[in-house]
Formats: structure tokens, sequence, C-alpha cells
């Protein structure tokens, strides 16, 4: 049924970009970044460091905008 | 005539993909007929990675005391007794043979003994009767492969009748510098034979980073192991006492025996699978990278699928497909990402890409390598061994490969195993000062190197 | 009288953690008088971590030649030869010495050779002369302690006589059950001298996880290393063939030597430190986080600031004081996260918190253990060897303790560290399966384990 492959190919991209690995957790937990509003840019939709470091950025570039 | 129950899962062979799948299976309440004609451990347990590194030790303990004076401690070598070999590997074996049936049917997990094959894409046959599950998960392994003229018997072995040598030869032809060629060349040398390795590729261990190669090829020069690279097999002759092998350069060999190590192929020939629409290639089960084949319901894991033929790797993958099939939908397995170790003296080992790799990933100016000599590492010195760690980088990226050789560095490999798949920047690595002193210690070192920080290390 | 030249950095001690602070500092392009009034170096490269290490192998090499036939390799154990023992180890402690007088001396660091004095917060007298500094960095580490009433000499030691010893004592004591202790009575055992370890507290390495402790006695028990915990020191005779050691509870212990291995000193007295008003406590220089003293500019590293006495916190303290005065802001020292390995047969490792400590961190119902036996790993069947892997996680959080005991697990520390440091939880590890037939596969089982999907593990 490919029915059935197309719905568990949808899961398993969900799934794997989920996955994060202990460096970048403790990074965007040092940051204050929250990694489900992230997008991941790694293999397989994998959050990086980069994208952990580029949304705090962000960030913070947020915060000084309206002053 | 099928059987009444039909179980979750039925998995034929049970070497480490299989039996792997098995336990995880049975530990997500899944119900798993294993069927297996041999032993349960499979190539692995038996004829593979275990004994192979009991005589690894073995030769170890030999090379140990041969040069134990230059430690001063007094003591002298007096031979190889090669039933007393035996009776240690075989005794490892067995007891890791015991533990893992221990295991198997504590999980409750339902063993078939027999051949098994498969007849509908939901049944494997055995015996004459029929196992059916929800899933079936194809895991026959390998054999040892020769090539074309060159048969097996006599004086010419495969890995299999190595391990069950009751002598130590003299001299011997080992065909194939890859792993298993360079592991029993390493046994055999350290055993006191004379040994020379023929090899087609123009190096040693042709997988690994040059580096590494080339590092293997001087300490095997030192060693004394002899080998010729480039070098193509084109004949054997089985004499009375000797047998000669004949290069395609018009050069004769001549030794007691010549070990055939030029790879193995999949275990997969009449056993229904391409009956069933299973797509193969050059025997292969060709799956997609969450282990599913062309057949609905049907997987494959280990030796059969195309990729790193490790025991490690076997696990995973029947791990993986275990967790597929109960829905917990794991993420797929990066095969660079799976750690690869040579057991011979001294060890290779590596995990990510070498160099070349990184460089047709990433380009050629986007790529950075650092290599740590053991020389500065105190340990190393201890032991007095040589040897080097080379880190490889995406510049301003993480590390993407760990490339080491020297003496017991293969136990390193699992530090780089977390450093190039948790995609740790040399700074991660370098802040962490390791403990001295240790070989590890060297990892640490490399990483303060390519950090732009070099401890003890001449920048 | 004070010299032209105002250096950057003037660091009083070249041990581990003054060299290191030297070879960083350099590299940041700053300028650094050293003054070291033996040898660069210290404790650890002339008469700590590395000639013992020395002894510890030659004493693995005795063992190894010992229990050979058990793996089918014939030889004879003949005796040491103390002086070709001392050979190897003076051989490895000048490689290393030469190699890190090189490096000093490539990167530009001014060494003062001569016993120095803090004479002002900024400079340091060496010989009459003065050395000023932006930063004055204290590094001058410590020196073996004795008891009251326990005078060291003729056959009383400490482990800098043991080290130079000429002969293999028949009977030694050892007073002291910690690191060093249990280190030297590994050596000498391993060499045929029978050995009594006498410890106060109730345990040998007290410092450890107490399953590590216990593991060590069953392993010590059974190399007949023999041992008396809760046992105090009360005096001690020395006669002309031997010395007799009197404990608290009326017993003797007769032998031929006495090691006095009961802690490390800060070597801090009469150096000026509390002249110029260096807090101190107990003869250590008390520090802030960030190893400032209490005086401005004034920095100290390594054993004579409180915590683990070990060279690799030495040399991460001297780094990160290097940065610290270099602005680069370095993240303070998490003094758990430093790995700790002793290296006896078998080796005791760890890192992180102990079952203990994690409670009383987070609470006794928030944390969780488990223990992997070697009994389940391939490779330490190979080696023969026993010992565990005990993990310690917080519930639902990382892994917070590695704790190790077996025959050359100190390796596997490193990537212990990484797994405390990083903060990894188990399920991170269990996904990476490790090579097979590894020790540090064992790491990867007992994440597996933990993360409630054991493999070759018994649930
Ligand atoms: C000499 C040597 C040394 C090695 N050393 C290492 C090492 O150190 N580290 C490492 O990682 N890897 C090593 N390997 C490789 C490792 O052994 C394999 O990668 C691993 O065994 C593959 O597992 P598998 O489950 O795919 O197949 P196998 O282990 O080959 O198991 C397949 C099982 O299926 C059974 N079977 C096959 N067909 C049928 C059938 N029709 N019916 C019933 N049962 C069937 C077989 O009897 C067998 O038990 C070594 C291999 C060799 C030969
Ligand atoms: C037997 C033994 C085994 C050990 N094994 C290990 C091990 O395996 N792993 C490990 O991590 N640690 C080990 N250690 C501990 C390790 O040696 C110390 O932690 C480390 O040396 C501390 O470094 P440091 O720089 O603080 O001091 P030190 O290494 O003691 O260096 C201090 C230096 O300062 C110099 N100095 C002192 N006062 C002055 C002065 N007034 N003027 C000029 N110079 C001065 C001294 O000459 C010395 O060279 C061991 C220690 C011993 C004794």
């Amino acid at each position: 049924t490919p029915a059935r492959a197309e719905e568990s190919g949808g899961r398993t991209a969900a799934a794997s970009a989920s996955y994060v690995t202990p460096l970048v957790r403790k990074l965007a937990h040092s940051k204050g970044v929250d990694l489900s509003t992230l997008e991941g840019t790694g293999v397989g939709g994998r959050i990086r460091k980069q994208d952990v470091e580029a949304a705090a950025q962000a960030a913070e570039e947020a915060k000084s905008a309206p002053k | 005539m099928a059987d009444q129950q039909v179980y979750d899962i039925v998995i034929l062979g049970a070497g480490s993909g299989g039996y792997a799948a098995a336990l995880r299976a049975a530990e997500l309440g899944k119900s798993v007929a294993l069927i297996e004609g041999d032993k349960v451990g499979g190539t692995c347990l038996h004829r593979g990675c275990i004994p192979t590194k009991a005589l690894l030790h073995s030769g170890e303990v030999a090379d140990t005391i041969r040069h134990s004076e230059g430690f001063g401690v007094k003591g002298s070598f007096e031979g190889i007794d090669m039933s007393a070999v035996s009776a240690f590997k075989d005794g490892v074996v067995s007891r890791l043979y015991k533990g893992l049936q221990g295991l198997v049917s504590s999980r409750k997990i339902e063993v078939i003994h027999g051949w098994g094959k498969l007849v509908a894409k939901d049944t494997v046959e055995v015996d004459g009767k029929h196992y059916q599950g929800k899933n079936v998960i194809l895991a026959s392994g390998s054999y040892s492969k020769t090539l074309p003229g060159l048969e097996i018997g006599g004086r010419v072995l495969t890995s299999e009748q190595a391990l069950e040598l009751d002598f130590v030869p003299e001299k011997a032809i080992v065909l194939g510098g890859g792993v298993i060629g360079v592991e029993f060349a390493s046994v055999w040398a350290s055993f006191g034979t004379e040994v020379t390795i023929l090899e087609g590729l123009p190096n040693l261990v042709p997988n690994e980073d040059i580096s590494l190669s080339k590092a293997l090829e001087r300490a095997f020069r030192k060693r004394k192991i002899a080998f010729k690279t480039n070098t193509r097999f084109a004949g054997v002759e089985q004499g009375e006492d000797s047998v000669t092998v004949s290069t395609e350069d018009g050069k004769t060999y001549e030794a007691d025996l010549l070990l055939v190590a030029v790879g193995r192929g999949p275990a997969t020939s009449n056993l229904g699978y391409e009956d069933l629409g299973v797509t193969m290639e050059r025997g292969f089960v060709i799956t997609d990278e969450r282990l599913r084949s062309s057949v609905d319901g049907v997987y494959a894991v280990g030796d059969i699928v195309p990729g790193l033929q490790l025991a490690h790797r076997g696990f995973q993958q029947g791990i993986f497909v275990a967790e597929e099939i109960a829905g917990l939908e794991p993420a797929p397995i990066v095969e660079s990402g799976i750690p690869r170790v040579t057991y011979a003296e001294p060890n290779v080992a590596s995990v990510g890409l070498t160099e070349k790799e990184a460089k047709e990933e990433f380009g050629d100016d986007a790529v950075e390598s650092l290599e740590y000599n053991l020389g500065g590492n105190g340990k190393s010195q201890i032991l007095q061994t040589q040897g080097f760690i080379k880190l490889v980088r995406q510049k301003d990226g993480p590390i993407v490969g760990v490339h080491m050789l020297g003496d017991r560095l293969g136990e390193l490999i699992g530090e780089g195993q977390l450093i190039v798949n948790w995609e740790a920047y040399p700074e991660d690595v370098a802040s962490l000062i390791h403990a001295h002193p240790t070989q590890n210690e060297a990892l640490g070192e490399a990483a303060l190197a390519l950090a732009g920080k070099p401890l003890h290390a001449h920048s």
C-alpha cells in the first residue's frame, strides 16, 4: 500500500528533525533558544549549532531593534 | 499447512543483525521467530570478530614477552602452543555464546533451528514448516569470497579455516590487504610466521584515509611483514609441502599456506529473495534508508545490505528495524558515523569522513586537517607505540572525521564517535582537558591544536 | 633594583599548572617569565604521573608474562631488573622533558632558573633579582605529606624515594589507600612484593563512588594485596633489617619498607604569599571561581588551590588563567567534570558525580543508576578482566556520573568526560552503537541499558 509508505515517510522527516545533539541542546539552553521553534538546516532537518546561534542572534537583534 | 501463529516478525538469520533485531523487537513487546540454520550469534561470534580478536590478543601477549626487557622485565618467549591458543579462543566464544543464548531465551524469542527460505513475502519455510510474520527481516549474512580460479581447500584457506589451524605456519601468504587480511597478517607475524600480503590496490586498508594506510605500511615494514601492493593474483599451485602463488606481474610467492581474504559476499542465493521480487544488486539486497526492501513488509539488515560489513552496523540496523516496525520512527543511520576499527598491531581506527571524502563533500578549500603525533603523548611513550591522530574538520565547522593509528588506539573510537556524530567543534573538545597521562589525552591535544591553542604540540 | 622589563605575566613554578599557563599566554602574545627552582615539568613529569605510570606498565608486562599460558603463549617470567626498569622510566621522562623544553623555548617564554619569593603583589624575587609582572600566577605545587611522629628517612619513604628504589622489596607497607598508595601497591604486587595497605577510612580510594571502592578491594584481594581499612597509624620503628608499624588498634606490621602516601600538601610556606595578604587556608591559596586570589592581579593554579590534585586540572587552570588575563573570558571550570583515573591494575576511572553526590544534589528519588558488568563485554572477556561501568543519571535528565573499573578502562574516561560535560542523555549515547568488539562498547551497552533498551545485557 503506497499510501502507508508515504505516510510513514512524512512522519520520518518530522522525527529526524526533532533530533538534536547534546551539544546543540546545551547551547540552546544556555542561549535561551526554544528548539521547537527552529527549522534545522542539517542532514534530514537536523538542528545544527549554527541554527541555534542564528536564532539567538536574531532574538538579540529583535530585542534591540525597537530602541 | 501454515502454522497457526502469525508472528509480528520473522527473522531469517541470527547473526549480529538478526539477533539484535530480535532482542529489540522482543523488548518492544513483539512476538518474534528467529530462524537460524547454524548457531545463534552468526559469523561475528563464531568465526569473525571474537575469535580473531582472541588470536590478536594472544599475539599481543607474545610480543609483550618478546619486548619485555625494554621495560625491565626479564622473561623469555618460548613459543606458541596452538592448542592452548585455540582453547582460550574457544573458551571466550563459548562463554559469550552461552550468554547470548540466555539473553535470547530470557526475552522469549522463539528460535527456530533449521535452514529457511523465503516462500512468500510474509513467510519463511524451514524443513517444510511455514513461519508467517506481519513483517520479515532478512539477515542471512555473508560468506568468504574467493577469486575465479582460486579454489579453497588444502593449503588454500579462508578465514574460517585459518581460525581452526592447529599449527603456526612458517610462511604464509595473505591475499588481500583489507581489514581481515591485515588482522591475520598481524596475528601470524606475532606468532612468528613470515608473512607476505598481496594487495591489488595501491595501499593496505585502502578504504581508510591515505595517511592511515601509509602509516600502517610503515609499521608493518618495521614488523617485517612484507606486502606487495598494486599486485594482482594470477594463479595458485598446491604442492606436497607448499603452495605457490603467481601474480600478474609474473612473480611467484611460495609459502605453507595461502589465506584468501578478498572480501565477503552476501549470502543470498537460492533463498527465494529474487523469486519474490526483492530488488537485488550483485547479490546484495537493495533497501532505502529505512532498510525497507522493494517488497512491502520485508526489511534487510547486516552484511546483505551494501555498505560497511561490520557487526555493530548489523546491531544498529537490527535495532533500527525493530524500532521502525514498532512505530518508534527512529532517525535513519548515518553510515559514515559508524566507527571502523582494524585490530592489528598497531590498531587502525576511524569514524566519519576521510580528508578526501570531506573535500569532495565540502570543497577543497573548506576543509582543514591536523595530525597530532603520539610522540608527544606520555602514555604512548610509555607503551612505546608510535602513531598519530588525525582530525578533519569543516572550516569554521565541526570535526567530521577522526582517524587514528597506534597500539590500543581502537579504544578511543568511542570518543571519536561521539565527536563526529554529535558534530562537535574542535573548541568543544579542546575546552575539556583530558586525563593525564592517558592515550585519549592525544585526542584532546589534537583538538586543542586544531582549535588553534596547542598545548603539548609544536604549533 | 627592579629589572627594566615588566612582563605581562610572571609565573612562580613551572609544573603542570605553571607551564600550561605560560604556553597558553605566550600563544596569546603575552610576555612571560616562568620561574622554576628545579626542573620545568614539575612533580608530574619528574616524580609523579609519568614515572609512576612507567612503573605500572612494567608491572603490567610482568603480569602479562606470568599469565601468558592462559592465552596459549609459552613464556617464563624471570624477575624484575630494577636498573633496567629505572632506565626505561628515566628514558621516558627525559624524552618528554626534552620535548617540553623545546616547546617552552619555541614559544619564547623566558625561563628563570632559581627559587623565587613573592616580594610585592606584582614582583617575584629570585637570587636577589626582581621580576615584575602586570599579573602574577602562583603555581608552586605540592609536596608529599607525612604524619606527626612519622619521619621520612631510612626505610620510611615517600613517593619520591619509592620511585628511585634500586631493588624490589620483599615486603612493603603502604600507609594510605588513596590514588598514590594504591598505584604503588599495584606496582609492587606486580613486581612480586608482598604488600599491605593501611587506610584510616573505611575504604580504598575513598573519594570514589562506593561501588568502585568495593570492587577495587575485591580485585586487590584476588591479587593478594592485603589491606586494612579503618586502621589508623600509631607509630613506627626502624630496625636493622626491617620497619615495624603499629596501628591504633594495637596491631603491628613488619616489612622492608614503609611508603607514606597520606596526601600532598601545598608548597606555599615562606614564599611571601601571606605576607602580601593572599588569603590562605591550611596552606592552600583561596581563589574565586576565576582563580583570582584575594590580591588583585595575583592568580593561583594547580595543587595549591583546594580541590583535585591532578596534572590535567593544573593544565586546565593554567590555560584558564592565561585566557582570563588575555581577556578571552573563558567559562569557569566545573571541578566535577574533570576526569579522575587511578592507574592501578585494575584501573579505576570516573568523571562527574558519584551516586551519593548526585542524590545529595538532586534528591534521593531523582537519581537513577545502572551497572553494566564486563562479563557481557567481548573484548574484556578476551583480556580476561573483570569489572563494570556504572552510569548515574538525573531521572529524565542527563548522565551526571560515569564510574568504571577494569583493566585498561582508564582510556574510556575521555568518552565519559564528553558525556558528562556535554550533558548527554542515555538515549543520545545509546543511539550510537559502539564498535564491536571493544571495551568502549561497554559504555555504549551501559547507556543502552540505562535508556531502557538493553542489547547485550540482561534487563
Ligand atoms: C574473520 C572475520 C573477522 C571479523 N571481525 C569483525 C570485527 O572485529 N568487528 C566487526 O564489526 N565485524 C567483524 N567482522 C564482520 C562481522 O562478522 C559481520 O559484519 C557480521 O557478522 C554481519 O552480521 P549479519 O547478521 O549480517 O550476518 P552473519 O553474522 O553472517 O549472520 C548470518 C546468520 O544467518 C544464518 N543463515 C544464513 N542463511 C540462512 C538460512 N537460509 N536459514 C537459516 N539461517 C541462515 C547464518 O548461519 C548466520 O548465523 C568480521 C568478519 C570476519 C569473517
Ligand atoms: C607519585 C605521584 C603520582 C601522580 N600521578 C598523577 C597522575 O597519574 N595523573 C595526574 O593527573 N596527577 C598525578 N599526580 C599529581 C600531579 O603530579 C600534580 O597534580 C601536578 O604536578 C600539580 O601541578 P602543579 O603545577 O600544581 O605543581 P607541581 O607539579 O608540583 O609544580 C610546582 C613547581 O614549582 C616549583 N616551585 C615551587 N616553589 C618554587 C619556588 N619558590 N621557586 C621556584 N620554583 C618553585 C617546583 O620546583 C615545581 O617544579 C601525581 C603525583 C604524585 C606525587
